[in-house]
């Protein structure tokens, strides 16, 4: 037991000072690269707390699409050539403070909390059964508080409209700029050859076994993200322009037949968002599978950014 | 101490660091990397939680880590629109920072972000 | 001394080294040298989480494992990018096609 | 049966967490990002590879074994591509300055 106390301490120092690392780094491109550790360093801390489900989000979207999003930001940006200064060090200070008691009154909140957590694990596990899955959080996500799940996935829609809209008017349904390679090398292109497949598979494999055991439709869809970008970014595959159909249809996809089975529930079953017995796994793998599509286009399309250019002809 | 303890301490000092960065870098860059390790640490209470609600054979309570698995994306979403809103806004203004200024045009920029 | 305990050991003791050698990288100086991290907690974290999913006979974060590995490797090819860009003299990729 | 599978772990593992130590004094003691990537690739390759051989004796069932040499495959192959497209990079911007 203390063994594990011990790993969790060096855990818990290595990521406060990765994460202080991040917000003092003297340039933005080395903050980034600090933050593509500290999110990967964040996976191992949801393990050590028993949170698989989310230590596989955190590595996938936390640490590894938000870092591929930030560092292309940071090639796009033309940065000037002198450091820019930030606030005068009385603010500095005013603003350590504010944050030192904001740490201190979490801090407390933490070391007084009661000895008994209220929990709602018993309860999801009584009604595991009925769900027909084997993986609480899945259940969580899909069964009890589907309609969570649903406006999740509206946001992410939504978020993709919002980059779309800044797009200038002469590149309206254009191609994303997402920065590529300039020239990749023969390297590049056999990892970007030769990694699709793999990743495709182990993208496939997360979502089915998110039924059962920690993993579904998010990290399973970031992966297949992550691959697809890889080809885009290796230039093996053109990126798409934003008004093709096909894309189009993979983005609705998703949410489309999981509102389509949502509202089938007032029929079958008692309520919207409801499944009935019996085939409420076959109906959620469905969903997932679809959303496991959806999301993975959402979330390379969103890393791509805002249309830049229209499609050569 | 405990362990869920150890991080939950872990997760006070990520907030008050992510908040530190947010508002003392100048950078919108770097203020949307703060905002991140603020989020996270948050999100590590809310671990926490889960796992002192550790019962019924689960290892944490499924409920606060479905909860941050929808907060993750969510965060995520609103970090690629921050991001497509600086990008623009170094098209338009070649600046990497949000300057303060009286003009209606650019205090509407600052209020975005 | 159980063989679970001499793994969680040896999970301690990789994650020390590897929280050695990623202060040593992120160091820097250079951009390229910060990139050796990705690699290095790429490898350090599959083995740590390796050694944790055996040792606490948990055999889902052997999964997590497999997610590590591959994101490391995109995150590596995101990076190089732009270091590959920046250092080359060639025109913007719409023109060249 | 089962003690000799347990030493034959404790001397793969303990001779894994070596290579990880030996890369990290390496990447600590060498003079430039060529050679601490020398050392990252043993840590790679060596420190993972032992590891990952010590583990097996210890996967009950046949599936996970076959993961775990899955993982091992992924992170080896990723690692020794993505080593080639640093120490091209690194080359690159040694060139330019």
């Amino acid at each position: 037991m203390t063994l594990i106390f011990a790993c969790e301490v060096v855990l818990a120092g290595l990521l406060l000072a990765i994460a202080t690392w991040t917000i003092v780094a003297r340039t933005a491109f080395a903050a980034i690269v600090l933050f593509m550790v500290y999110g990967l360093l964040l996976a191992i801390v949801w393990v050590a707390l028993s949170a698989v489900d989310v230590a596989l989000t955190e590595a996938a979207i936390g640490g590894g699409v938000t870092s591929m999003l930030l560092m292309g930001a940071a090639t796009r940006l033309r940065a000037p050539k002198t450091p820019v200064a930030d606030v005068g060090l009385p603010l500095k200070i005013a603003a350590g403070l504010l944050c030192a008691l904001v740490t201190t009154v979490l801090g407390a909140v933490v070391f007084f909390l009661p000895d008994v957590a209220p929990t709602l694990a018993p309860l999801a596990k009584d009604n595991l059964a009925a769900s027909g899955l084997g993986n609480p959080v899945a259940a969580v996500l899909f069964v009890f508080r589907a309609l969570d799940t649903l406006l999740e996935k509206v946001v992410l829609l939504l978020a993709l409209v919002g980059v779309w809209s800044l797009a200038s008017d002469e590149a309206w349904g254009g191609v994303p700029g997402l920065p590529v390679y300039a020239r990749p090398g023969p390297i590049l292109v056999f990892l970007a050859q030769i990694l699709p497949p793999i990743g495709i598979i182990v993208g496939i494999y997360m979502f089915w076994a998110g039924a059962t055991q920690p993993g579904g439709a998010f990290q399973g869809g970031t992966i297949l993200a992550a691959v697809w970008l890889l080809t885009m970014m290796a230039r093996l595959q053109d990126l798409p322009a934003i008004n093709a159909r096909w894309l189009r249809l993979l983005l609705v996809v998703g949410p489309t037949a999981f509102l389509a089975i949502g509202l089938a529930g007032f029929f079958i079953a008692d309520s919207f968002l409801a499944y009935p017995p019996g085939i409420a796994k076959p109906l959620i793998i469905v969903v997932e599978a679809t959303l496991t599509l959806s999301i993975g286009v959402t979330l390379a399309l969103l890393v791509a950014g805002p249309p830049e250019r229209l499609p050569q002809r | 101490m405990s362990s869920a303890a150890l991080f939950g301490y872990c997760g006070a000092v990520l907030v008050g660091l992510g908040l530190y960065g947010l508002i003392t870098r100048a950078e919108v860059l770097r203020k949307i990397l703060s905002f991140n390790v603020l989020g996270s640490g948050v999100f590590l209470l809310f671990g926490v939680f889960a796992r002192r609600g550790a019962a019924a054979g689960l290892g944490a309570d499924p409920v606060p880590q479905a909860l941050v698995i929808t907060g993750i994306v969510v965060a995520f979403s609103a970090t690629a629109l921050a991001v497509a809103l600086l990008v623009r806004l170094n098209k338009e203004t070649g600046q990497i920072i949000v300057t303060p200024d009286d003009s209606e045009e650019s205090g509407e920029q600052g209020a975005t972000r | 001394m159980t063989i679970t305990d001499f793994l969680l050991l040896a999970a301690a003791f990789v994650l020390l080294m590897v929280a050695i050698g990623l202060a040593r990288i992120l160091y820097g100086p250079a951009d390229v040298d910060r990139i050796l991290s990705v690699q290095l907690i790429g490898s350090g974290g599959v083995a740590v989480l390796l050694l944790l999913s055996v040792g606490m006979n948990l055999a889902p974060i052997m999964d997590v494992a497999l997610m590590l590995g591959l994101l490391a490797t995109f995150l590596a090819v995101t990076f190089l990018r732009d270091e590959a860009n920046s250092s080359s003299i060639s025109p913007s990729t719409t023109e060249e096609r | 049966m089962r003690l000799a599978l347990d030493i034959i772990t404790v001397v793969l593992v303990s001779a894994g967490g070596f290579f990880f130590m030996a890369g990290t004094i390496g990447l600590l003691r060498f003079p430039d990002t060529l050679t601490r990537l020398h050392a990252l690739t043993k840590v790679d390759n060596l420190g993972l590879g032992l590891i990952v051989f010590g583990l097996l004796p210890q996967v009950e069932s046949r599936l996970g074994a076959l993961k775990l040499i899955a993982i091992w495959l992924l992170v080896q192959m990723s690692g020794a591509i993505v080593s080639q497209l640093i120490a091209q990079a690194v080359r690159r911007s040694g060139r330019q300055t």
